[in-house]
């Protein structure tokens, strides 16, 4: 097998084996797991709608995962990111709804910047800066800065700044004009991604076609090889940082003028730590990441529509997820196993070459 | 007495620290032993969550707590063999084993309770570990309320620290165990077992985390809930990481985050906004790390795949 | 009978047959060294000795007795002791845990007091002071390897294998290595040594097997090997051993170091004062004890450490305060010592790291992007012009041998032309045909019109190359004098920090 | 011809669908409260159902949206956060009734909301808590006047337990203090029980978890401390059964079992149906024996007064 061929070969047999293994699983259960995995391919691509759902939750995956990968690229572990994202989407949601008067070309810009800078300085400013001057652990810092930025936007919603009239710990819903046009309608799927599309050459483009990114490389690869071509490491420490921010930052800003249209409470489920297992699986290469958060997506919209008809569990889903991803980071285990085979056939032959002898 | 006063005069907040802490110095011991070898382990999180679980199962069915604490502790170090394995005999991504087996236990535990259990929740009758009286300690004023009355569990973890400490630096194994994480191939050519050594740190490992689990579930309480470690395994790698992969070091992150939290619940009862007094552990925790604790340096093979000689 | 026997040992990687038809035979008490170019299949051999790999074919004996090891641990337990080429000690470790490990003795619990006596005992018989509480880190190479010694010997190693032992010592120390070998041999302990330096194998072997592309190509005793014989079989064709160095035309001053004092990661000072000047056309060339202060010199004239004190100019310009990159943009070129951590990034392609120090420059970026067809042409002129092998420029850095790896660095440093290149033991580990090459590089540089500053261990390769000479001792510049003047004595006096009054240049 | 077999149950070609909030079923609360009375409506109508646990916040519009589309008679949405879910898919699906809990949607004709005033039912067992709280000679009671509340996340449905237990409280016992602490997650028992060891260790001696499963390692620090605790949502006695003194209860399976029975029988009410002590909608669970029968009588007391609305005890608390 070729390198290429394989490296489409086992992602395949990875989720092949996961499927079958979550369908034991859901056997022993008393389910049908034929049933099941129909049910969960037609709930995540049986019509325009439900194919328009599944791209629109891959968008802020993709976006959040786009910055963890350039983090990894840079050697750094952005375990942060939900925290990230759920400052974009607070800066975003605020944008959205306290400029009315903006037209569009002007709000929507704003707010998606401003999402973009505010998960920048979450990400990059302070974890950067920590890593770069005093050596502090990025995933202890990203991981800290993440929870405080989901107490402060708990505190925002409750009785806080950001609530809208009324009994319910909401934001106000974005205006219009700053509302990313939905693209298929009775859909989740709006303009955001186009804005992921984008997002992924810049990122493509700016990693492998451009000297910044051939220095975020270097860095994340030999910070000492780095330094003595001249880099400044702690300052791209601070950029990589930085960018993972920018990026989760946007993916919160997005969801919301797009999806959500106003902050909640439970407004996200983890995106940010489900994209880090995202662009582990696209091992950090932008182009996989779409193909990887597709497949999250997928799994996660086919899920729903798996409980209704077959009344599996949703915790099911995980269950078989994690077995994919296992099976994708034991992608030697076919070479493996196909080693012991062959070895133990020429053990058998050369056995009898010696007995000749 | 000012308020502050009241909040840290109370031997009660030093009795929470202990308790809080106790499932994160556990996971941090955990990863500690694990990443000590070599291995990456960023599992913990479905590790404890794998070992509250089947702890409460096995504690409920034969009521006793104690066969479920050995049940738990099982289940961790059977969990993290899916770690293990093909960390170390495919040379696999260590990260995203993590990834995959948090993601799967939580699956798992949650069908599991539902499936086993319903939606009504774990059995009432479950036994619970006991909470220990230390005869002599316990009746110290100030100390006893802290240290004199703790779960069984608080009190195995600070053995546990300090074997751990012991072993890690004192014996023939631990020392065997630092060589393979930070250097492999050495410890291959002086005739070390590498494969042999990493599975062990990450079998105990894992079962330190089972523990942890097995304190949340059948120490604190006596019952499973979906999801009841709520992010603790996280917290842990980062107690790990910050006690710079040592024994007490982790064991003192631990108990950092356990008393701000603690001071948190209390400040709390004196009107303070539950969501930003909620940030002062986490704040807390990078003002220590950036002001104090500084560069924490790695295994230096942690995470990298070693492919024994052949 | 021999205590070791090699009979037709092979050892194939993928389609790479490292070992073909090997044979080789040690005598108790004699020292036997191996030569042969860079990847000519020694440390293959030796490590298939020591139970890392296992062979695909043929034998080995220990006193007439085949052997089929499992693995490194019961090779050491047939008495069996190797210092690797790449040091197989634990940074992190003390060097009592080092030495020890893995056969601890005891059962449970770590003795450390044992451990510690027996590390002091070995040392002493050996000769070799060693302080067993300090870690390996803290210690220069130099010592590291008599870890490594000790670590063989507490073993109890029946055998000794040092495989490129002398490849980063100083002459001082080789001539304690040597002295430890005359020692074991005299204890009937046979050593295998391996080098590619020709005058120390016959100082230190009594019989010698060439190997070339994998094989065994012949064994003489040492009486019967002259140096030129030595290198054309190594090699396979003939080799220029004395390097024709014309003398310079000095010229103007290219770098002037003024009242230099840097200090080290601990921040005790370990460059002091020092001041000197290199000029156009020369190679300046610094010898030294490792670690007396040359690398903290070096790292403070590219810009990677912050001085303590002095100044530094470059070309009549004060660079002092200017960082890496504006250095490396006014023309300074750098090999460092360390190829692997320092000059490369192993992930990477030969093409990426031949514009590892230029990419933000034309015509490698235009306006921030990268020009990979720019990249690629200059990587297929420089992999044909310093023979880089396989040349292929889009393989990753780190599957070639080091050799050709340095050959990458050396490569990317010229092309840029620099008016001063710092080379740090340029040559360090390499066999005699790619050493030959690396210091016509050298010395063209210099009929260009350009200076070299040359840094090495290697009192010939100072002494061969360099127009002047500085000697570095505990931080300080204790001498500079002019090449034709130095002798091996003169410089392994002023090495010792004995000041040398005469013969100073201006 | 109709089969002559058994008369069909009457809900048999009626379908419900249950969407849950991302706290999913097993929440303690009202998700589970919710389903609770759907297997009601099942079990007596032989209604068919089905249930989808939303898995995040941008499930909520396709979930109900698909329910709707495959012809389900009514949708059930559990929680506020999916008010504007719910205005959007029910007014692209006219002819689907939907519930929501928790909410208040007033301008569709085919949306039914539950609003629960579980101020009342929190201001009863405040009462209760108040009185107990003199009761010295009963062993968990320590005098000191102290009582303690617990809230999962400062959210509606939560604060309105709240406020009402604080002034039922104070109203049979002014010098009491109420403590109060929010543990900032529905799904971490042990950080519950950390919380209620600290109100305890400050003189609490009975405490109200409003935290879903939070609220289990409270019980679970009271029964370890001897102390009481109050259930919430639903009859908790069963958790710990001579702490739980009593419940705090919320009909939520009561309400969604009224609103399938209404919509099967044709007479759905839209708009607003607030559920409170008048209508049984909220109230507290018996008490166990060691609450005093004066105690009781005194609580039961309150109950005319709140019914007609002499009393109304504040949905927010007094700290906002
Ligand atoms: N682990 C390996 N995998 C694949 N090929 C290898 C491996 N080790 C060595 N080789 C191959 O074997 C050949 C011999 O390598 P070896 O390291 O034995 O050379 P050497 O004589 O020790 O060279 P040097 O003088 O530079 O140390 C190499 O050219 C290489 O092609
Ligand atoms: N792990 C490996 N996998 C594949 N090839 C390897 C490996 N290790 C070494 N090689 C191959 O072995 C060759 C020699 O490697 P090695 O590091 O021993 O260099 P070397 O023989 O010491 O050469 P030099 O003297 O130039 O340093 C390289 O060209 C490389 O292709
Ligand atoms: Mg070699
Ligand atoms: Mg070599």
């Amino acid at each position: 097998m070729s390198k290429r061929t394989q490296s489409l070969v086992l992602p395949l047999l990875a989720v092949i084996t996961g499927l079958i293994l979550g369908g034991i699983i859901m056997w022993v259960s008393g389910y049908k797991p034929i049933n099941a995995y129909v049910a969960l391919f037609q709930g995540a691509f049986g019509n325009s709608v439900f194919i328009a759902n599944t791209i629109a939750g891959a968008i802020p995956l993709i976006l959040t995962s786009l910055g963890i990968a350039i983090a990894f690229r840079t050697g750094l572990f952005n375990i942060g990111a939900e925290g990230q994202y759920w400052i974009g989407a607070m800066v975003g949601t605020w944008i959205g709804y306290n400029f009315p008067h903006l037209p569009w070309y002007i709000h929507i810009p704003f707010a998606l910047i401003g999402a973009m800078v505010a998960g920048g300085i979450w990400g990059g400013l302070i974890p950067g800066l920590a890593k770069a001057f005093v050596g502090a652990h990025e995933v202890i810092t990203t991981m800290m800065m993440s929870y405080i930025a989901i107490l402060i936007g708990h505190f925002m919603l409750e009785r806080g700044p950001m609530m809208a009239p009324g009994y319910n710990p909401q934001s106000p819903l974005v205006t219009m004009s700053a509302t990313l046009p939905t693209l298929v309608s009775n859909s989740n799927l709006s303009a955001g991604i186009f804005i992921a599309m984008v997002a992924i050459i810049v990122v493509y483009l700016l990693l492998f076609h451009t000297t910044f990114g051939y220095r975020l490389r270097t860095v994340g690869h030999n910070p000492m090889a780095a330094k003595y071509a001249g880099m400044n490491v702690p300052l791209f420490t601070i950029y990589s940082l930085g960018l993972s921010g920018v990026l989760a930052g946007l993916g919160g800003a997005v969801q919301i003028m797009g999806v959500d249209h106003q902050l909640t409470d439970t407004f996200s489920s983890g995106y940010g730590y489900t994209a880090i297992v995202v662009s582990l699986l696209a091992r950090n290469n932008p182009i996989a990441i779409f193909f990887a958060s597709v497949f999250f997506s997928a799994l996660s919209t086919g899920s729903q529509v798996m409980q209704i008809n077959s009344g599996v569990s949703p915790n099911m889903t995980d269950v078989i997820t994690g077995v994919i991803i296992f099976f994708v980071a034991t992608d030697k285990l076919y070479s493996y196993f196909r080693g012991k085979f062959r070895r133990s056939s020429k053990a058998q032959s050369e056995q009898k070459g010696v007995s000749v002898s | 007495m000012s308020v502050l006063g009241l909040v840290f005069s109370n031997p009660e907040l030093y009795g929470s620290t202990l308790a809080m802490a106790t499932p994160l110095a556990l996971g941090a011991l955990g990863g500690t032993f694990s990443e000590r070898t070599g291995v990456v382990n960023i599992a913990m999180e479905g590790i404890m969550l794998i070992g509250a679980f089947f702890g409460v199962m096995a504690a409920a069915s034969s009521h006793s707590a104690w066969i479920g604490l050995l049940a738990g502790v099982v289940a961790g170090g059977l969990i993290s063999l899916a770690l293990a394995w093909p960390a170390v005999r495919l040379q696999s991504d260590q990260v995203i084993l993590g990834m995959a087996i948090n993601l799967f236990a939580a699956g798992l535990t949650a069908f599991l309770l539902n499936t086993v259990y319903g939606f009504g929740g774990t059995p009432i009758s479950t036994p619970q570990l006991p909470q220990l009286t230390i005869p002599l300690l316990n009746n110290i004023p100030f100390v006893g309320a802290v240290l004199g009355q703790q779960n069984v569990v608080v009190y195995i973890m600070i053995l546990l620290v300090i074997i751990g400490h012991f072993f890690l630096f004192h014996t023939n194994l631990g020392l065997r165990m630092r060589a393979v994480g930070e250097h492999p191939e050495a410890a291959d050519t002086v005739g070390i077992n590498v494969v042999r050594i990493r599975y062990f740190g990450v079998l105990i490992g894992g079962m330190m985390s089972g523990l942890a689990g097995v304190y949340l579930s059948i120490g604190m309480l006596n019952s499973f809930e979906v999801n009841m470690t709520d992010g603790r395994g996280y917290i842990a790698l980062a107690a790990m990481i910050f006690g710079k992969w040592t024994p007490f070091g982790s064991l003192g992150a631990a108990l950092l985050f356990g008393f701000a939290t603690a001071v948190s619940y209390s400040l709390q009862n004196y009107g303070v906004s539950a969501n930003l007094i909620g940030i002062l552990p986490y704040a807390l925790t990078i003002v220590a790390l950036t002001g104090v604790i500084g560069r924490s340096k790695a295994p230096a093979a942690d995470g990298l795949p070693y492919e024994p000689s052949k | 009978m021999a205590i070791l026997e090699i009979r037709n040992l092979r050892k194939v990687f993928g389609s790479v047959i490292a070992n073909d038809d090997v044979n080789l035979s040690l005598e108790a008490g004699e020292t036997h060294a191996i030569l042969g170019e860079n990847g000519a299949g020694k440390s293959t051999l030796i490590k298939m000795i020591s139970g890392l790999y296992k062979p695909d074919y043929g034998q080995i004996l220990l006193n007439g007795v085949e052997q089929h090891f499992a693995n490194p641990r019961e090779a050491i337990i047939a008495g069996i002791g190797v210092v690797h080429q790449h040091f197989m000690l634990i940074p992190a470790l003390s060097v009592a845990e080092n030495v020890v490990l893995g056969s601890e003795g005891g059962r449970f619990l770590f003795r450390k007091k044992q451990a510690i006596d027996n590390v002091l005992r070995i040392s002493k018989e050996l000769g070799l002071p060693l302080d067993p509480a300090i870690k390996v880190q803290d210690l220069p190479v130099g010592m590291q390897q008599r870890v490594e010694i000790v670590k063989a010997l507490y073993r109890n190693a029946r055998i000794l294998i040092l495989d490129e032992p002398t490849a980063v010592l100083t002459p001082q120390e080789t001539e304690e290595l040597f002295a430890v070998v005359r020692r074991l041999n005299q204890d009937q302990i046979p050593v295998i040594f391996i080098s590619h330096k020709l005058d120390e194998v016959r100082e230190i072997a009594d019989r010698i097997t060439v190997m070339r592309a994998g094989k065994s190509v012949h064994t003489m005793p040492i009486a019967d090997a002259t140096a030129k014989e030595l290198a054309q079989l190594m090699v396979g064709r003939e080799v220029v051993l004395e390097t024709l160095k014309t003398p310079a035309q000095a010229g103007e001053v290219v770098l002037r170091v003024e009242n230099l004092s840097v200090r080290d990661d601990r921040k005790t000072t370990r460059v002091k004062n020092v001041s000197f000047e290199v000029r156009t056309g020369e190679i300046f060339g610094i010898a030294g004890v490792d670690g007396n202060g040359q690398t903290e010199l070096v790292e403070a004239i590219v810009g990677l450490r912050k001085l303590e004190g002095g100044k530094i100019h470059f070309l009549d310009k004060n660079i002092t305060s200017e960082n890496v990159s504006s250095r490396i943009q006014h023309g300074i070129g750098y090999v460092p010592q360390d190829r692997q951590r320092d000059g490369l990034v192993l992930q990477f392609t030969v093409a990426d790291n031949l514009v590892l120090r230029s990419v933000g420059a034309k015509p490698f970026s235009k306006s921030g992007w990268l020009q990979k067809k720019s990249t690629r042409a200059n990587a297929e002129k420089l992999i044909k012009e310093f023979d880089i092998r396989p040349p292929l420029e889009d393989v990753q850095v780190g599957s070639l041998s080091g050799g050709n790896q340095q050959k990458v660095i050396l490569a990317r440093e010229m092309a840029r032309e620099p008016m001063l290149l710092i080379a740090v033991q340029p040559t360090r580990g390499l066999d005699v045909g790619a050493i030959e090459g690396i210091h016509r590089h050298l010395l063209s540089l210099c009929e260009q019109g350009k200076a070299v500053l040359l840094v090495s261990l290697e009192l010939e390769e100072i002494m061969q190359l360099s127009d002047r000479i500085g000697v570095m001792h505990a931080g300080e510049l204790v001498t500079v004098m002019d090449a034709k003047a130095a002798t091996r004595e003169s410089l392994g006096l002023a090495m010792t920090g004995e000041r040398v009054e005469e013969g100073v240049a201006p | 011809a109709a089969a002559q077999k058994h008369a069909a149950p009457i809900g048999a070609n009626f379908k419900v669908g249950l969407v849950t909030d991302t706290g999913g079923l097993n929440d303690h609360s009202f998700n589970h409260l919710a389903y609770v009375g759907v297997l009601d409506a099942h079990k007596k109508f032989g209604i068919k159902y089905s249930v989808v646990q939303s898995h995040q916040s941008s499930d909520y519009v396709p979930n109900l949206t698909t329910f709707a589309q495959e012809g389900y008679n009514m949708v059930i949405a559990v929680g506020y956060l999916m008010d504007s879910a719910v205005q959007q898919v029910s007014k692209e699906y006219p002819k689907t009734k939907f519930l929501i809990i928790d909410d208040a949607i007033t301008n569709r004709k085919n949306v039914m909301s539950a609003i629960f005033d579980t101020q009342q039912c929190g201001y009863l067992v405040g009462v209760m808590a108040g009185l107990m709280n003199q009761q010295k000679h009963i062993p968990q009671i320590n005098g000191k006047n102290v009582v303690g509340v617990i809230g999962g996340q400062d959210i509606p449905p939560v604060e309105s337990y709240m406020a009402g237990f604080e002034a039922g409280v104070k109203k049979v016992d002014p010098r009491a203090t109420v403590l109060q602490a929010f543990a900032n997650s529905f799904t971490d028992p042990g950080t519950g029980q950390q919380m209620a060891l600290a109100q305890i260790s400050q003189g609490a001696d009975i405490i109200f978890p409003v935290a879903g499963g939070t609220g289990t390692g409270v019980i679970n620090a009271a029964k370890q401390k001897n102390i009481f605790a109050i259930g919430v949502d639903a009859n908790q006695n069963y958790l710990a059964p001579s702490t739980v003194m009593t419940s705090a209860l919320k009909g939520v399976d009561v309400a969604t079992e009224i609103a399938i029975t209404d919509a099967l029988h044709n007479h759905f009410k839209s708009g607003v149906v607030h559920f409170n002590l008048a209508n049984k909608g909220v109230g507290f669970a018996p008490p166990i024996k060691a609450v005093p029968a004066s105690v009781l009588k005194k609580v039961d007391s309150f109950i005319p007064l709140l019914v007609k609305g002499k009393i109304n005890p504040p949905a927010l608390l007094s700290s906002h």
